[in-house]
């Protein structure tokens, strides 16, 4: 029950970090240096307006949209001008992250009162879990169903494919590229506030608290490989199980370092990570289809 | 197989096979190029030509079966390696360094095989050989397109290779440009190089080659002089409305 | 053609030159012109950057103490002039910045530095030009050098005092949760040490990456260990989560104890109650602490900084630690770096501040200060349980046979040593 | 690649070459020695700029990890200077410390690029590197964690490194100076040289296309671990000099932040050529010490914005860009023909 417990609360920080950043990474091959920051916004909105009245769960969508829209004023005026230079996107993200950590320093002082973190504990056995932290754990399943939704099911996620697939077909199908990369950037930036409004009540809120997740998303990333869905899922889920298995049995320095480990060791074995593995396989059991008809 | 034979063939392919994932790309292909020859390898979009250079070269490894080259086992040999002991491809997009200049790729290439003292003859060499001696030293880029295929070709030969790649080395080319590509073919055919060589353009293909082999659905289709497949109805029925 | 461009260049090379060697005579000029006027003090903090937090206190401290001393005729009669460095919570920039006030703006006195590391960066480099540092600040203590006084919180302060209050009130099982680096693991030693000291017991220990602010398997592991006292050391931001993440997991009943928390990084404001409820700290200041000279120096720093959120025990030390400089000084009527250090070590500087007496002692170069337990409350007010008077840093002196004012060995001791 | 490289002509950055090297050489003449000990600290960065100059803007390889070979050639100099307790041992240190840094990086290199992995990989391989190294260097306070007498020293760090010493003599500010100097002028000299070479035309055919390379019977992978090797040990030397003029090394110099800097600052210089590059890093180095000592907290916001702006309007770097912009000032301005349009890759 408490590795089960642990593994939750691993694999839903670890999805819900790496999403935003999966996505822009997947689809743009952009790497946000800037996405810890992107997050520490989202909490930033969400306790301000938490601590204002603002019931939590609303406070938290309004954190996720506001930093949606300052991802899209961030694509608009930066990185849309630095499309297909992937490279020169991190030394511009780079900036970004100096100029937000440091701005929100100087506008809100080195740390803001926080919310406490709501719904209280229950008590299985001996042990006690927070409501809350189980409450994250089915939020990340479902900001995963929604994504596959939106990706799968909707013509902007049509269209989000094919641009991942081949921007010069796509656009040449009549598919806007230029609209869809800043609509992906202001959807991953949307996911990445949404998860520091997931955390603020459970974290110091202090413009330094990007960095927090900045580790754990970049691995899972990693991992996963450039396929946002079904790479972050299962890079999640692997990584959640090894981290839980190492802090539970060896302390957090071991998760931490294992973490890291394992990443190394993983993009060695399978370079594109958990979506070219997957790929493989779907292919092969595709041809045994068709081998069965 | 006679020793006398083997020594005629340069490069062979036995049973070659490769799949991506679960698909099958290239299967059971067996091709034996004779010293000298002057071979193309025809085939619809997709049935696996370029796929077939790529293991020819090293690009990627086989699945299963054997490659040989000058009598001499290479399955397992790196792509650098095989470049090394004269092997040498002209790819299909264009593999020249858009942003330097004609010399400065040329010398990439000549820089594996030349000393330093004879690299400046060397690259004066190779350029007078496909005739871009006129044009200066312009950055790559903002060479024709032909130019761009024909320096790739020198750059090919830098390594004095014993045989010589070409991916479809008329794809893009105006009437003028095939015709001068074409007589380039055949002249370094005729200093005795041997070379394979992918098209689609059957008219090219009649102007210089002496052999072709056929690939479909990643199998050899057919096997002959180019007379004999010219005249083959089954292969005039899978190129119809594909040329 | 090619003279021209050979001209060209030697033009660009003089211009070249001549910003090269104008950044350079600026600074070149100040260090020659260091007129005997002012007293300089410089003062290393870090207002930006992830330390930020503490840094800006600490600078605010400076600023007032300099204020109020030179409103009020300053040093020998010397108007004091405060040099500041933002050192970005950057090492590297400590090393940079250290060197730039000693040699070039060659100040009299350096306060400064947060963490233990940025100590240590720039401690060579006061030792080899014998300049003088003031860290005002808690640490994990055994500095043992003839150019620093340190005039925080060792562990001599709060650790044996903490632990001697806590097993008696709640218990013997003690579990311990630990920064870990310097500061959490010597920490951590001398709880263990005082552990064994008081008759305790310890059930569990943990040392946790200062980049962690998940704690769920951390709480697991403590929650399966039920100890009667929780000893909490752990420092920086991400960890500060762990308080809430603590106060909802629905545990009860095991008080926290703590050196670091509330004193230093007002986790008791920063959260909302009831998170830090029955987090025991000792400190040897706390902004709550309800005596006259600290309610007058809360109203000094309140008319000068009017948004300070908090002010802390490493604030009043670099408070102190100016005063306690200006004392030496006077003292030794000169700023001549070895005088002020004899006078230092003469066992006789003291100033009666904020936090009660606070007394550098000569042998070790660390401060003899008042300790006060305080208690977190669910409403977040903190209760002032004990006081301890004149608690004497003799771990040096004591344990390691250290008098500093007979021979100074320039090294930081460990008890992991 | 800049078109003017293959005759060598009087163009701006050669000029700029020859000045900076005069003005390296004259400077301690005309400073205070404040500044002279702190330009040999940034000479250091510079060093560490190089590195990536040349396994990047050469070679293509993109890599985070420097900052952790930096702090290899950091650490093992401390450890072994302080071990050997012979200052005239110093230079000894000196070599081990490059040539672990060059041994690990060599060995990161044969584990990346035999098991074909490339571009943005490197980068992330590499960052993963940095961080298990700091992270695990950051938590040996304890007395498990010495070697001889000397204890790494956790979060801490190492304190008390001596600097280099040639028999008994100790090096002073200005001899200190003057041996970073040598060290980095010979790196950013042989840089300049090697891209006329063969082996710099090897480097430059496997940055712009490796599959093409391999064809042309370049052996990729082995190039791109002596590269990787050779920029390792340059990053180690930066560490062992900023340790040995520090007299100090701590897990802080091997961080996510360290790591990503340098790359930043190469990136903004103009990553394709060493002397934008060096100047870059040096410039940058000399605004934020001018930025922190002016206490502003703005500095941080300054130096972000900064960089943005260079990648905005100037991506190939702003010192490459000012090389070509006063080039073709210059030939406008005596009317001679160029001999063939070029510029800067994109």
């Amino acid at each position: 029950m408490s590795y089960l417990y642990q593994f939750c609360n691993n694999f839903s920080f670890l999805i819900l970090s790496a999403i935003g950043l999966s996505i822009i990474f997947g689809m743009m091959g952009i790497i946000n240096l800037a996405h810890g920051e992107f997050i520490m916004l989202g909490a930033y909105i969400t306790t301000f307006l938490a601590t204002a009245g603002v019931p939590l769960p609303v406070a938290i969508l309004i954190g996720a949209l506001g930093t949606g829209v300052f991802g899209f004023l961030i694509d608009r005026l930066i990185i849309s001008h630095l499309y297909n230079r992937p490279l020169d996107s991190v030394v511009a993200t780079w900036g970004i992250s100096l100029i937000m950590c440091q701005g929100m320093r100087i506008l809100f002082g080195s740390s803001i009162p926080g919310t406490s973190t709501p719904l209280g504990s229950f008590s299985i056995g001996d042990g006690k879990y927070s409501v809350y932290r189980i409450l994250l754990a089915v939020i990340a399943l479902l900001v995963v169903v929604a994504v596959y939704f939106i990706f799968m099911h909707t013509k902007i996620g049509l269209h989000a494919r094919a641009t991942m697939q081949n921007s010069s077909i796509a656009s040449s199908m009549g598919v806007n590229s230029n609209k869809m990369y800043a609509l992906t950037f202001a959807f991953g930036s949307a996911l990445a506030g949404f998860c520091g409004g997931l955390y603020a009540p459970t974290m110091s809120i202090t413009p330094d608290i990007g960095s927090n997740f900045m580790m754990e998303s970049f691995v899972t990333v990693i991992v996963g490989g450039t396929n946002p869905l079904v790479g972050t899922v299962l890079s999640g889920g692997v990584l959640g199980l090894v981290r839980s298995f190492l802090e539970m049995n060896m302390g957090t320095f071991a998760g931490r370092v294992g973490l890291l480990v394992v990443a190394i060791l993983f993009i060695r074995l399978v370079p594109k990570g958990f979506s070219g593995l997957v790929d493989n396989i779907r292919k092969k059991m595709e041809v045994k289809k068709h081998a069965k008809n | 197989m006679s020793s006398e034979t083997n020594e005629k063939v340069l490069l062979e392919l036995i049973k070659v096979s490769k799949q991506f994932g679960g698909i099958q790309a290239v299967e059971d292909f067996d091709l034996k190029i004779q010293k000298g020859d002057l071979h193309c390898l025809i085939g619809p979009n997709g049935a696996g030509k370029t796929t077939v250079f790529k293991l020819i070269t090293g690009q990627y490894p086989v699945s299963s079966g054997r490659i040989k080259f000058k009598g001499k086992d290479i399955t397992s040999m790196s792509a650098s390696k095989r470049a090394r002991i004269g092997m040498s491809i002209k790819m299909q997009v264009p593999g020249v360094f858009e942003e330097l200049t004609l010399r400065e790729n040329i010398r990439i290439a000549a820089g594996n095989y030349t000393n330093a003292a004879d690299l400046d003859a060397e690259t004066e060499r190779l350029i007078k050989l496909v005739k871009l001696d006129t044009i200066g030293n312009p950055p790559v880029r903002n060479m024709s397109h032909g130019q761009q295929q024909w320096l790739e070709i020198a750059m090919a030969l830098s390594s004095n290779p014993e045989i010589l790649l070409l991916d479809e080395p008329a794809a893009g080319m105006g009437p003028e440009e095939t015709a001068f590509t074409a007589d380039l073919v055949n002249e370094l055919n005729a200093q005795g190089l041997t070379i394979l060589f992918i098209e689609h353009d059957m008219d090219f293909v009649k102007q210089i080659a002496r052999n072709v082999t056929v690939l479909h659905y990643g199998k050899k289709f057919a096997e002959g002089t180019v007379e004999e497949i010219s005249n083959n109805p089954a292969v005039k029925q899978i190129y119809l409305g594909n040329v | 053609m090619r003279w021209k461009k050979l001209m060209a260049a030697s033009a660009m090379l003089i211009a070249a030159a001549l910003t090269f060697t104008a950044c350079g005579s600026t600074g070149a000029n100040e260090s020659g012109s260091s007129d005997s006027d002012t007293i300089k003090i410089a003062v290393l903090e870090d207002t930006s950057g992830d330390n930020s937090l503490v840094g800006v206190q600490k600078y605010h401290g400076a600023q007032l103490a300099i204020e109020e001393i030179n409103e009020s005729g300053g040093i020998l009669g010397k108007q004091v002039e405060m040099i500041f460095s933002d050192c970005q919570s950057n090492n590297n920039v400590y090393q940079e910045m250290a060197n730039k006030v000693i040699l070039e703006d060659q100040v009299d006195v350096i306060m400064g530095c947060y963490t233990s590391a940025s100590r240590e960066a720039i401690r060579p480099i006061v030792e080899e030009n014998n300049a003088l540092l003031f860290y005002n600040n808690q640490y994990e203590g055994g500095v043992a050098s003839h150019n620093v006084f340190c005039t925080g919180a060792v562990p001599e302060h709060q650790i044996t005092t903490l632990m001697e209050g806590m097993i008696k009130e709640y218990g013997p099982k003690v579990y311990i949760i630990a920064a870990d680096y310097n500061f959490g693991q010597i920490s951590a030693m001398w709880v263990e040490q005082e552990i064994q000291n008081n008759g305790g017991e310890l059930v569990g220990e943990e040392f946790i990456p200062l980049e962690v602010s998940q704690f769920s398997s951390t709480i697991a592991n403590i929650q399966a260990a039920q100890p009667d006292v929780l000893v909490t050391l752990l420092v920086g931001t991400a960890q500060s989560s762990f308080y809430e993440q603590w106060g909802t997991s629905g545990i009860e009943g095991c008080p926290m104890a703590s050196t670091v928390n509330i004193a230093q990084g007002y986790e008791h404001l920063r959260f909302n109650p009831p998170a830090l409820e029955n987090m025991y700290v000792t400190a040897t200041y706390v902004e709550e602490l309800d005596t006259p000279a600290s309610n007058d120096f809360k109203d000094r720093w309140h008319a000068m900084f009017p948004d300070e959120p908090y002010i802390g025990m490493e604030a009043e030390a670099e408070y102190t630690g100016v005063y306690l400089y200006k004392a030496a000084v006077e003292k030794a009527g000169t700023t001549d770096v070895e005088a002020v250090i004899d006078a230092l070590e003469s066992g006789e500087i003291s100033f009666d501040g904020p936090a009660g007496t606070v007394t550098i002692d000569g042998a070790t170069h660390h401060a003899i200060r008042n300790v006060y337990l305080f208690k977190c409350n669910a409403d977040h007010s903190l209760t002032l349980e004990e006081t301890w008077e004149a608690v004497k840093p003799d771990w040096l002196s004591s344990v390691m046979g250290i008098d500093l004012r007979v021979e100074a060995p320039n090294e930081q001791y460990t008890p992991l040593d | 690649m800049r078109k003017t490289k293959m005759q060598f002509s009087l163009g701006s950055e050669n000029i700029i070459t020859v000045l900076l090297l005069v003005a390296g050489a004259i400077l301690p003449f005309f400073l205070s020695t404040y500044r002279v000990s702190i330009f040999s600290y940034f000479f250091t960065s510079a060093i560490l700029g190089l590195s990536i100059s040349f396994i990047w803007g050469y070679t293509g390889i993109f890599s985070f990890g420097q900052a952790a070979f930096f702090g290899i050639g950091g650490y093992t100099y401390g450890i072994l200077s302080k071990l050997f307790d012979n200052n005239a041992l110093t230079p000894v240190a000196l070599v081990a410390g490059v040539a672990l840094a060059a041994a690990v990086a060599a060995i990161l290199a044969w584990f990346m690029f035999y098991g074909g992995i490339n571009d943005v990989f490197v980068g992330l391989i590499t960052m993963c590197f940095t961080i298990a190294l700091s992270t695990f260097l950051g938590q040996t306070a304890g007395s498990e964690w010495k070697i001889g007498d000397v204890s790494l020293g956790g979060f801490n760090g190492i304190t008390k490194i001596p600097t280099l010493y040639f028999g008994s003599y100790k090096c002073d500010k200005v001899t200190f100076y003057y041996v970073t100097f040598l060290i980095l002028a010979a790196i950013y000299i042989a840089l300049l040289l090697l891209k006329k070479t063969k082996a710099g035309y090897s480097l430059l055919a496997i940055r712009e296309n490796r599959t093409r390379s391999e064809l042309f019977g370049y052996n990729v992978p082995k190039i791109q671990v002596i590269v990787f090797t050779i920029g390792g040990a340059i990053a180690g030397i930066a560490g062992v000099l900023y340790a040995a003029w520090g007299n100090y090394i701590t897990p802080s110099n091997l961080d996510l932040s360290a790591s990503t800097l340098v790359v930043v600052l190469v990136a903004a210089g103009g990553r394709k050529n060493p002397t934008a590059a060096l100047i870059f890093t040096i410039a940058y180095s000399i605004i934020a010490n001018t930025l922190s000592s002016s206490g502003s907290q703005y500095a941080l916001v300054i130096l972000g914005l900064i960089l943005i702006l260079v990648i905005l309007f100037v991506p190939n770097g702003i010192i490459t860009a000012a090389f070509d912009g006063i080039d073709s000032a210059w030939r406008k301005f005596t009317g001679k023909k160029t001999e063939s349009e070029g510029g800067e890759t994109a």
